[in-house]
């Protein structure tokens, strides 16, 4: 028992963090939003060059092979800058389809492209225009679709790094590459590492959000004292920071669970997943409040990261699906769960 | 107690029914916060003074209709039931208007009332300035009087509706030497006058609900002096009241949105969890709670009693209640929540309205500062 | 509509509580425990002199005929001064049975003595000892058992001032003086009046609580300072006094819709529960928080409150079946419900 | 990270399993905070120790088993699972005991460790004094030096166990001179002592968790004193460190009650609504969350690494819960929650947990002072 991270997994990190943090600044956010280019080719290419894109892909794929631990900790700094370009999304979901499916991996030339997958838990085809091919997945079957033959129409996300198109339908002449049956199982682990991916950025968005409160208020003074002076505002501010960091083992052990395939998998996602919801509310509300009228603005940052919460707390399960699925294995399991079954 | 409506209340119900069935567009204007809605607003304002209806708080003899608080009550729920158009000038037709009856010139009176009345002009309010947050008494725009005019010169911010309103009002510092609350004057303000910048503040929606208004040496007549120099203060006071408050927060919205919630859930219980149920549950009774409390509160008020830091415990409850409903109508709604522009389900007015939902608790006094004034003032904890 | 109390009512409601004021002291209470004899019969007889008891019985039968709503204001009072004696109980469950049915009447000879009723919602007895019959109320059957005749074994609750009695059988020998059949209606009437009953107990408890909160935290000081002037403490009192006062009319509407047989009197009755229970959760939880570790002892009165409400929130409809009903009733009756329906 | 037990932690835990299974007594011991209950727990920490299982955190040297963190988390779950008595000596085991180990002497070591494992000397705590509440530097109970005694004067309160305890350990100022955690003594001082008067404080159950203590010319040798004369601050501050609060809260009391809330919700689930089912729900999630927060700090600080402020985190979260849960169950079980000896569904056990889930906000330093030193220490927000 060791629920601690290596000092590997944590240089990577911090290795990466550091280019986020010059790479990804609200400044260079906002200017892809004006652009209505959320997705800024130049840097999802250097993404691939830090092996990020490529982090978690079998090596006789041309990837680095790393565990889901140390890629969710990757992603829970996506989420921590806002990373528009869907990384978090080639890791958990298409590389996954990959490694865990010879009949995808084969379709796949180029995978350091972007490849988008929908399921009906987020049904929305996250920049289509970017990405080559498109992977739908049904209740047990898989169908992979060239990016070029999706007729679609563009939505508005309220969040603008979110570019997203409504599937209407594939365009008939050339319809699917290929479609794959009985892949029950296999889509049940995406799902799964969909739960685990949207856990792990709503977790790097709280904490982003709540660092960019008590900057706010350490600032900004009201009646002649810091607005951090006052006890409503600690108070506030600690709730967050409570929510946040308990929501951090239970994302580690998720990522841990998926990555060693155990059967509690799902569950333990499902955990994270709502444990990560609840931090990000509590975040995004008590920040705000934090912040005063300012906070409500859009030229400040704080909406940036808030929307970004808005999506992913819904999309990869949301939590009726989550409570729902949580208290049915509970009903189901309840005698071999519990304090001396926390680790398997 | 006698509580339910009598036979003139439920006539003026049918009649104000009546008309609204008639008369609200089928289809939904666009956002005042657009140059293109505000305009439809301004339209709609006038259609609304065209029967008599924008402004039915007034007295008769300022062509109001005289309403008394539980028929105003009446009003906001068949106009909340008939979905029409939100207020684009309350700031004039709530604030303005009866600040205007109580200390307005009989010249200003008849000026300002019957323009306000037909949305000929819409008007932004200017309390705020940078820096001065909810303390409304740092005030440091200046207005010096020279002559037969004030020179104003500084800013004022949070001024709603201000992008593309015709005037603005509020305090303004008339004496050099004064400090806080004092000195300062109640002075109207055209927009369009040389000088005025005003820089919109797009909100969370990317719409400017709110903008900066850059006062730099503009002149003003003395005749837009409200009162006397120097009294503005506690003309502002008056205009704050509890009464005109209730009005820029009728229960019949929060009701109509626990009503809509409510069948959102219906319409997909299947897949929703306890959580959600019981958040559901939560909304119709506090909305519920709400309403019954501004009818108690509003009957005590046409029986001569005042309400004062009382109005504190509404604030924070209506504000916390319209954020939660918000949130919980995008839960149930899951992958939708986020599309923007879809009709169906009301989603796009339900990410308005939760984007709208996260000021609740700040403006008008913070939900804090509201809490400070229930333990000093309602629990007589010490400062 | 006037929303406001007469100036009888409130005359009528001051006078008692200044009777409660001076008569029902927590020494009092306590002492009344230590003897083990929580129904002071002295007290009762006060009661019955002040009218209080008979307050809302028809004047056919020697009572005032008073509506509910005023008596629901007295009842307040009795949750606000933790009044031992079952006088609520009295009013709105036994004289609210002998007013509406005559079979009843006939057979409760002296209107004084405490009648306790029983019902699913409420089924350990109350007071047996102090009572002269027992209304035992079915889903659609009502019989009366004289107290002499009922077995039944002693209950320990939380609140030393219950005396209750889990009813085992009745004695064989003479069994019920009457049973009376296809009384639907009527017990459900009952049902609604113990909703509105309970909730205006908890709702004047819950203002009792605060208003030790206030005290306390004015006297008691901590780093120097008085404790009621951390914002902390401020506000969570505050958060108390907002949940009390969106408790009030909901309360008062309950109250009037029973006594004009309102049709959708048992909704209003379960709101108000509802709201009740919430705002004495709320003022509970936070005052005895603000008491520090003081509250928590025997010593300080809060606790005397604080388990009155336990009790009361849990009988004539708790948390479950309050809400099931709430959103069993808006399913069906949702268009016909909601703002323009608010006073029917 | 690796996260999973290996296979001598596994056969570890078969060992206390298997311990325990034969000898936890059948039927529930009387609570320790009655004369009768607490002698049973007395012999039962005798029964601990005859299979060594007393203190199991203490070095192999002084009798213990000289578990690490993660194995004492193993133990843990294995004595809720198991539902040993709870342990009437935990101020000595977990708080004195380590104490005695780093800053005793040898005579003093002798004395008192093994008569604390046995059971022999059971221990309370004297920390707080009346006034000072959560300040503990505000001591003023006097222990000044005459020949080889100490005379003590003053008062103790909220001492737990101190009712029926052997011992009592605590500061007691030594330096008349001395301010604030200047000049502050730990002494050890046996309950029996001519002058001591001990007064039980009956809590919300009505049983006494908690004394005080008047001391009156109460003399105790010199070889009581813990450490140097003037360095008690330092030792308190060691004794209340994360590593010994940890073994006070353990996770496994948290997700044992919130599986014994899972069984009472899907027993009576057709009846429960919404709030309930979400409320349950959340105890599961939040007990989980807890207990892999704590293997994970100690993980940590297994790999050497120091926990500071970040244990306020910790309290703050399980006390919300503790009360969130029990209060659920009281729900749950309805008109039955109030009925204090029913034995049926665990009524009696939740409605003492329930009542003591009050104290846990409360104790060991507010909840509210935990949210002052998360801002100010882990965020770095202004004092």
């Amino acid at each position: 028992m060791n629920f601690t991270f290596s000092e590997d997994q944590e240089i990577f990190r911090d290795a990466f963090k550091k280019y986020l943090e010059s790479n990804v600044t609200p400044e260079k956010i906002r200017s892809g939003w004006e652009d209505n280019m959320p997705f800024n080719q130049a840097r999802w290419q250097e993404l691939e060059e830090l092996g990020i894109l490529q982090s978690n892909l079998d090596e006789k794929y041309g990837g680095l092979g790393l565990d889901l631990v140390t890629t969710c900790l990757l992603v829970e700094e996506m989420g921590y800058y806002a990373l528009p370009e869907p990384a978090a999304e080639q890791i958990f979901l298409s590389n996954l389809l990959i490694n865990k499916s010879i009949d995808i991996a084969e379709l796949i030339e180029e995978k350091n492209q972007f490849i988008g997958v929908t399921h009906s838990l987020s049904p929305n085809i996250l920049f289509l225009d970017n990405s080559s091919k498109i992977i739908n997945l049904e209740e047990d079957s898989i169908s992979i679709v060239s990016s070029k033959d999706i007729n679609g129409k563009k939505l508005k996300s309220s969040d603008p790094s979110r570019d997203l198109t409504n599937f209407i339908s594939e365009n008939s002449d050339s319809g699917s590459l290929k479609t794959l049956n009985d892949q029950k199982s296999l889509v049940n682990n995406v799902v799964t590492s969909g739960m685990v991916m949207s856990a792990a950025i709503l977790v790097g968005l709280s904490r982003k959000i709540l660092d960019l409160a008590t900057a706010y208020t350490l600032d900004r003074k009201q009646f002649g004292k810091p607005v951090g002076s006052f006890q409503a505002v600690k108070h506030m501010l600690a709730q967050a920071a409570i929510e946040i960091e308990f929501s951090k083992a239970t994302l580690y052990r998720a990522a841990y669970s998926l990555d060693n395939d155990n059967p509690l998998q799902k569950l333990h996602a499902a955990q994270a997943k709502l444990q990560a919801i609840d931090a990000c509310e509590m975040a995004s509300r008590n920040s705000m409040q934090a912040h005063g009228a300012m906070g409500y603005t859009w030229e400040m940052d704080l909406h940036i990261f808030i929307r970004r919460g808005w999506s992913y707390k819904q999309v990869w399960g949301n939590k009726s699906l989550l409570e729902n699925y949580i208290m049915n294995q509970l009903e189901k399991d309840l005698p071999k769960l519990g304090s001396t079954y926390t680790f398997l | 107690m006698k509580i339910g409506f009598s036979d003139s209340q439920k006539k003026f119900r049918n009649e104000i029914r009546g008309w609204l069935e008639k008369n609200v567009p089928k289809i939904p204007l666009n956002s005042f916060d657009t140059k293109e809605g505000f305009e439809e607003h301004r339209d709609w304002e006038k259609k609304l003074n065209s029967g008599n209806w924008s402004m039915v708080t007034w007295p008769e003899q300022y062509g109001g209709r005289g309403l008394n608080l539980i028929e105003w009550l009446i009003f906001e729920e068949e106009y909340y039931r008939a979905k029409a158009p939100a207020r684009v000038n309350q700031n004039g037709v709530f604030l303005l208007g009866p600040t205007l009856m109580e200390y307005g010139s009989d010249k200003q009176k008849e000026k300002f009332l019957s323009a306000m009345a037909t949305g000929e002009h819409i008007w932004s309010q200017g309390w705020s300035e940078p820096g001065a947050g909810s303390d409304m008494a740092a005030i440091r725009t200046t207005a010096f009087k020279k002559g037969d005019k004030y020179i104003i010169n500084g800013q004022k911010t949070w001024s709603s509706r201000a992008t593309f309103a015709d005037w603005t009002f509020g305090l303004f510092r008339s004496d050099p030497e004064s400090e806080r609350h004092r000195g300062l004057s109640f002075i109207l303000v055209p927009l369009d006058a040389e000088g005025v910048t005003v820089r919109p503040i797009p909100q969370l929606d990317g719409e400017p609900g709110f903008a900066e208004i850059y006062f730099d040496d503009v002149e003003v007549d003395v005749s837009n002096l409200l009162g006397g120099e120097g009294e503005g203060w506690s003309i502002a006071m008056a205009t704050a009241g509890f009464e005109r408050g209730l009005m820029l927060r009728s229960p019949a919205r929060f009701q109509e949105t626990a009503s809509k919630l409510l069948s959102l859930y219906f319409k997909n219980k299947d897949n929703l969890s306890g959580s959600i149920e019981s958040k559901v549950l939560q909304s119709w009774l506090r909305a519920e709670a709400y309403a019954l409390n501004i009818y108690q509160t509003a009957s005590k008020l046409m029986a001569g009693k005042k309400i004062g830091p009382e109005s504190s415990l509404g604030k924070v409850f209506w504000s916390e209640l319209d954020h939660q409903m918000h949130q919980t109508a995008l839960d149930i709604l899951g992958v939708s929540s986020e599309l923007e522009e879809v009709v169906a389900d009301d989603v796009a007015s339900w990410i308005k309205g939760y984007m709208f939902s996260y000021s609740g608790p700040i403006y008008a006094g913070t939900n804090e500062i509201q809490k400070n004034i229930i333990a000093e003032r309602l629990l007589g904890m010490p400062r």
